[in-house]
């Protein structure tokens, strides 16, 4: 990718390279005396912001207002804990793995603990340390989104050290071979802003998790509605806002190419939102709330490797196409095959994640409003984006696979059975979320 | 004296209170409930999940009264809560043996 | 008002003038090789993502906290759907109407789908992408006001329709004819951020609408306390959050003005809310929290207008001045004229509109601490203040006069009797908002 | 610290010096006339926005979600109410007294009613009235901090009293000692971001104040848990996200000292959260999420006058370090001395805050990874350390002493027992939260 | 054996409880109620509309107990819950045919 | 006809519902309520509070039958509600004199 977009009018640069570039080989570079762009710089602080709150409360309340009330609090923990526990793995080793120099999938240790890396080293435009963050928060987020695929079940300290050992053995190796100069990265795969790192990464997780760790309790016999809506859409809401953050940040400028990334944002999400009510109007006789949010979260995810080659127009059908695919899974899939994927982690992100990555090859095309890249062609293209979409999913499968495996057969993944009856809150925590 | 329990649609409780205040009932507890039985809920659908419930809101109100109000009672409970379509709830009565007003420590009749 | 400003310090320059100007003729300024600041583009993305976060979740939870349990997801479907809806359009044909060169009244076809604006097209200090995300978001924000006049009643695919109407007939007008080189943009009419086309406009189509659809059943006999003050609460404070992206943004460039609109968005919601505290702890005995969050809203609602034009502590005043006059609509007046404007949409947006848009034109004056306009005389100012915000209030009125009229006698605009008991979540969208 | 800072290499300088000397000296300045950096403003005016939504919703859900429901309300009006009152004053007279020429305790009223600041004028590189706004929100959520501490007794009206009395007697003092030019400031102690004007401020304040006031009616005997500890998770998450302003808008500029103070900010606080989380998990059995999210607040608090001169990998420790001395005040101080601090402001912000305050001394050490200063020696810098903390404890017990008596002694500080009993939302505000 | 319903203060419970656990009871059933009655609740205000409620929180206790300890029962509760002011609530005493226990399938006292 | 008065686990309330529906009970009433009795709950801790509280979470079904169904109903609920744990529950069976549907003032066995 980086070859090809050095070609290509810098609108669109995807923050992998552009940032990689200057926070991997600023040795190099030192020579240029680059220099701080404030502009630059406030928006990839206020980005990372964006992409923090995306974590909590944003995830958090997405997910924590889907399950019961008696899973409340362990949602809301799980996530806080993790994204707590990534961002300090991320400055003692993770940074360093996967944005140094190293090898095809793993960078090397020069900047553990980040080591040499001052409030005055520059990458890119920016200083090396808003980049660490904005990084940062991109780490801690991918392994929270998993959760959602076993949630009411899982026993806290199995979550705790899968997604340690996951983060390590999967959330690295994908951002080094994506963005830190690795495997993926020369092979011209377009993926603006993790597509592949990001969401099929942990969909792909979600779903070996759920297999593995069996069905809830009474699922499918029970009814098990979402405790609070109303939640769920702030959740929604919250994550779409921070999303401009984690899109159009990764411009990595404060200039064409962010704004390029935000309306897609804008226009692919609300094209996915008003598609997924409009076929559960048709298709199930009413539009729903959660239709709409879940439309709004396909939509997102769809765009994420889209956001700085498609044109505006082009990303609304994107949304769309994500949408109606992601439906399908949600209410078709899922029920013919039996998986209790309980929050529909693979249904949304790997399923919109598998869409988006592989029609980004197709809306990248200048003749559909998008960007175009040096030298494109479509059936090439498309190739390409295959290729990388089944290494992502490849990767993650493998990875899961193995660690889930592994923690069941040591310390055990499910929490007994009184547990989960009684519900996580007071059983792993010993806390009850609501007493009105 | 009486116990008359009803269960009943919850929009038409503030009929139901004034029909009785109209009568002289002074005092009365109410529980928000479920109810189940012929009427059926709407199906409510969440992604692939779709639940019919047939556990209905209800409100159900205990009023004790002294024997003698127990049939004016009943009459104005069914008159003012009934809209004559399904799931319009049940009366039922039951004696009861003694009654106390905390505040007073007054017994039965007087304790209402 | 574009002739006025342009001798006027910049300071204050309304972002009507400075990008419309910038995006409307874009051709002309070519020649002078328009380059982006970075610091400026860092501030309009940010603030295009404060004011789509009015829209959800801010707007949703304000208006959702206030009606009761059994239609809050309705009202939350409403507000995100028609914001979905109004970004296609936006982006279909919107813009262009709104802010290409044409009539009086429209602009021409020239941007649909935003053909010819390209990552590098630039308006002003910046992209032109960026300027049409942040009026996208003033597109998408406008109509969802409106929903609160007549919640808890309104059938959804009635709504929808309008929303579509209306935004073609009333917004894109006014948005061109105040912003966009229309009508009005001559007269010398003062509004910094969008008192006529946003709040006026909304406020009186939300009078027009309660009064078409009818009260509420039980409306006057029954309690229809909020069903979550708290979730009210945190609405309003999201909205006075993004009010500083609607302001503040507004100024089209992070300098001066936009410092002098966000301190008038502080001084002038702190003095509304005060007012109303005050005023109810007098009148009615108890100092409420919906009392001093409708007086945010308020204040919010009339510095809109004078965000750029008043001084810090004229913008105090206002904001009392407003909240009190709002307090008395929301108490008496509606009670006395018995209609039911459910969420106060026309009490609070086109009452404090009114007064704010008025008021503009007295606070602007240097010797209340106003930053001035050139050849400023207050009586001639009042009266082109007043003129505009006629014009804004017919406009608006026959508009949705007329679309409600033709909706109730093809579809219909009510839902039947025995949805709006059983309530529109369950009824119109088949959920319920909460299972504790 | 104005001396010391001068030397050192401004990637770290504190927002008191670095802007308050812009501002209190913009005469002098003027010669070498200051222009705007749009980078550095746009960046300040959303940390403006950060820091004030740290007030509202933030500290409204975080606070709110610990009382119980019948009282949820009067804290979410406390909190609303003093934000609002202190932003009048801030225009009134707060600024000028902080911020202007004065003698060692206060300023001077020359700048009262923001007198002579227009749009134009430059404090630093970024207009004036961007100053006066983020110093603004920093103003306003101080007192409103300290509530948590007699939530569920106090009388309102007694409330908005202190509040107001104590931020002109002991904020703004407080504020002139450390950024405004008085005593604290030439003394060479280290506060980045506000730990003593702040956290120990209120903090202290706090403490004094539930001691005078009394415990709660069956405290101890009766259950009071959090209503929602849903809420507090979205307050915790959001001042967090807000805390990126305080601390990294601190540095005054989109740069290195930004950067540093938000990595600190990740750091710290993750350190901090799961510190609690495990130590809570050995001493109690259960790892909770208000565990987690008051470890948050821990390291949040602890980091903020470290934030710009400690390391990463050193704010992980202080976080910790922070977080396991606040725990202990929280489970075992608070219980044996029977002090009833409701929602822990003093065990949290004062204890946090005086543990950050003095440690602050040890992590600006280069060996220890913090950025150094100018003729650094821990030992002296501990004892200066020690001494501003000291300084900051008293004044404001002092202060707060004199003030929670002398109200007691007129109008009262307590509601009355059937008041309390009901309910402050009833029984002072008229209204009840949630219907549902 | 009896069963005796209470309606009390919510805040007297823990007073209520401990006082029947003094006497022996060894269960009971509650139920959060809102009850009508002389008592009147304060008025809520929301903008311009102002309602005067007459349902007040409270509790309602269940408690089966065997015929000797009824009066005993009704005693603890009538002094714990009392606090003299209205609103202090009632107490209802009915007869129970048969309890069981559903764990053991025991019936009547061998069931308490 | 017999007031029948069942305290359950929650979770046990689809089997119980089933249980009854299978021997013809075509009504009943559902309350949320708190059980205090020989059943423990668990610790919850929030920051220096601990609280162990006795007050479970149960459901209350309320089902008027006629005299000889009493029995089945009984025997249905005591199968389907069942774990051997302690807190399984409790049924009471008391009187009912008289039973009104609101929907068409049909008195007793034809208004079950
Ligand atoms: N046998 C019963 N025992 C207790 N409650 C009952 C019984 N049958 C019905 N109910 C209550 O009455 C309500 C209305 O009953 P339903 O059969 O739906 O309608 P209707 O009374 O109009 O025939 C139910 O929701 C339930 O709460
Ligand atoms: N006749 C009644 N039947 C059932 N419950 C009643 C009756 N009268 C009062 N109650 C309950 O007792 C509570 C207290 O009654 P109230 O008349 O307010 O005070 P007091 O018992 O002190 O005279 C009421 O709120 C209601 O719940
Ligand atoms: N005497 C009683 N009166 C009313 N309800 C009771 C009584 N005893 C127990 N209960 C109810 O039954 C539930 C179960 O009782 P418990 O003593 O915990 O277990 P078990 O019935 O298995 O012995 C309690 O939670 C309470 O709701």
């Amino acid at each position: 990718m980086q070859k090809l977009l050095r070609h290509f009018a810098g609108a669109a640069a995807g923050l992998g390279t552009a940032l990689a570039a200057g926070a991997a080989f600023a040795q190099d570079a030192a020579e240029a005396t680059p220099v701080i762009d404030t502009g630059d710089t406030s928006w990839m602080l206020i980005s990372t912001v964006l992409v923090a709150m995306m974590i909590v409360p944003a995830l958090g309340l997405f997910y924590g207002g889907l399950v019961r009330t008696k899973n409340m609090l362990s949602v809301l923990v799980q996530v806080f804990a993790i994204g707590c526990l990534m961002m300090i793995l991320w400055v003692l080793y993770g940074y360093s793995l996967a944005f140094t120099e190293g090898n095809a999938v793993y960078g090397g240790l020069s900047k553990a603990f980040l080591a040499g890396i001052t409030p005055d080293s520059v990458s890119g435009t920016i200083p090396e340390l808003v980049f660490v963050c904005f990084q940062m928060t991109f780490a801690a987020l991918t392994p929270a989104l998993i959760v959602g695929a076993f949630a009411e079940r899982i026993k806290f300290s199995a979550l705790l050290i899968f997604s340690a050992l996951w983060f390590t053995f999967s959330y690295i190796p994908m951002a080094h071979m994506v963005w830190g100069g690795g495997w993926l990265q020369g092979d011209g795969a377009l993926d603006f802003a993790g597509g592949t790192v990001v969401h099929i990464n942990a969909g792909v997780a979600g779903l070996v998790g759920c297999l593995m760790l069996g069905k809830r309790i009474g699922y499918g016999r029970e009814a098990m509605p979402p405790h609070s809506l109303t939640l769920t859409m702030v959740g929604a809401a919250l994550l779409w806002m921070g999303w401009f953050g984690f899109n159009a940040g990764s411009a990595a400028a404060a200039g064409g190419g962010a704004a390029l990334a935000m309306i897609n944002t804008f226009t692919a999400t609300a094209g996915a939102a008003l598609a997924w009510l409009f076929v559960e109007w048709a298709v199930k006789g009413k539009p729903s709330l959660l239709g709409i949010v879940s439309g709004v979260i396909a939509g997102l995810v769809a765009v994420t490797p889209a956001a700085g080659f498609a044109g505006p127009v082009g990303s609304i059908v994107l949304g769309a196409v994500a949408s109606v695919i992601c439906f399908f899974f949600c209410t078709t899939i899922k029920n013919r095959f039996g998986y209790d994927d309980s929050l529909d982690v693979f249904n949304i992100h790997g399923v919109g994640g598998i869409v988006g990555s592989i029609l980004t090859g197709v809306l990248v095309a200048p003749s559909l409003g998008g960007t175009g890249i040096d030298g494109f062609d479509m059936g090439s293209q498309l190739w390409t984006q295959t290729v990388a979409t089944v290494v992502g999913i490849g990767w993650s499968a493998i990875v899961s696979l193995i660690l889930f495996f592994l923690i069941d057969k040591t310390i055990g993944l499910r929490v007994s059975t009184d547990e989960e009856r009684e519900g996580l809150d007071l059983s792993s925590h010993g806390e009850r979320a609501y007493h009105y | 004296m009486k116990l008359i329990t009803a269960i009943i649609k919850p929009y038409k409780f503030d009929e139901v209170r004034d029909a009785l205040t109209a009568i002289g009932v002074e005092g009365m507890t109410v529980t928000e409930v479920k109810g189940f039985g012929r009427q059926k809920g709407q199906t409510e659908i969440y992604r692939g999940a779709e639940y019919s419930t047939n556990l209905m809101p209800k409100l159900r109100l205990e009023l004790v009264v002294a024997d003698d109000m127990a049939e004016r009672g009943i009459e104005a409970i069914q008159h003012a809560g009934r809209t004559g379509t399904i799931g319009d709830g049940k009366i039922f009565v039951t004696d009861v043996s003694e009654v106390v007003r905390i505040r007073t420590g007054d017994r039965n009749e007087l304790a209402l």
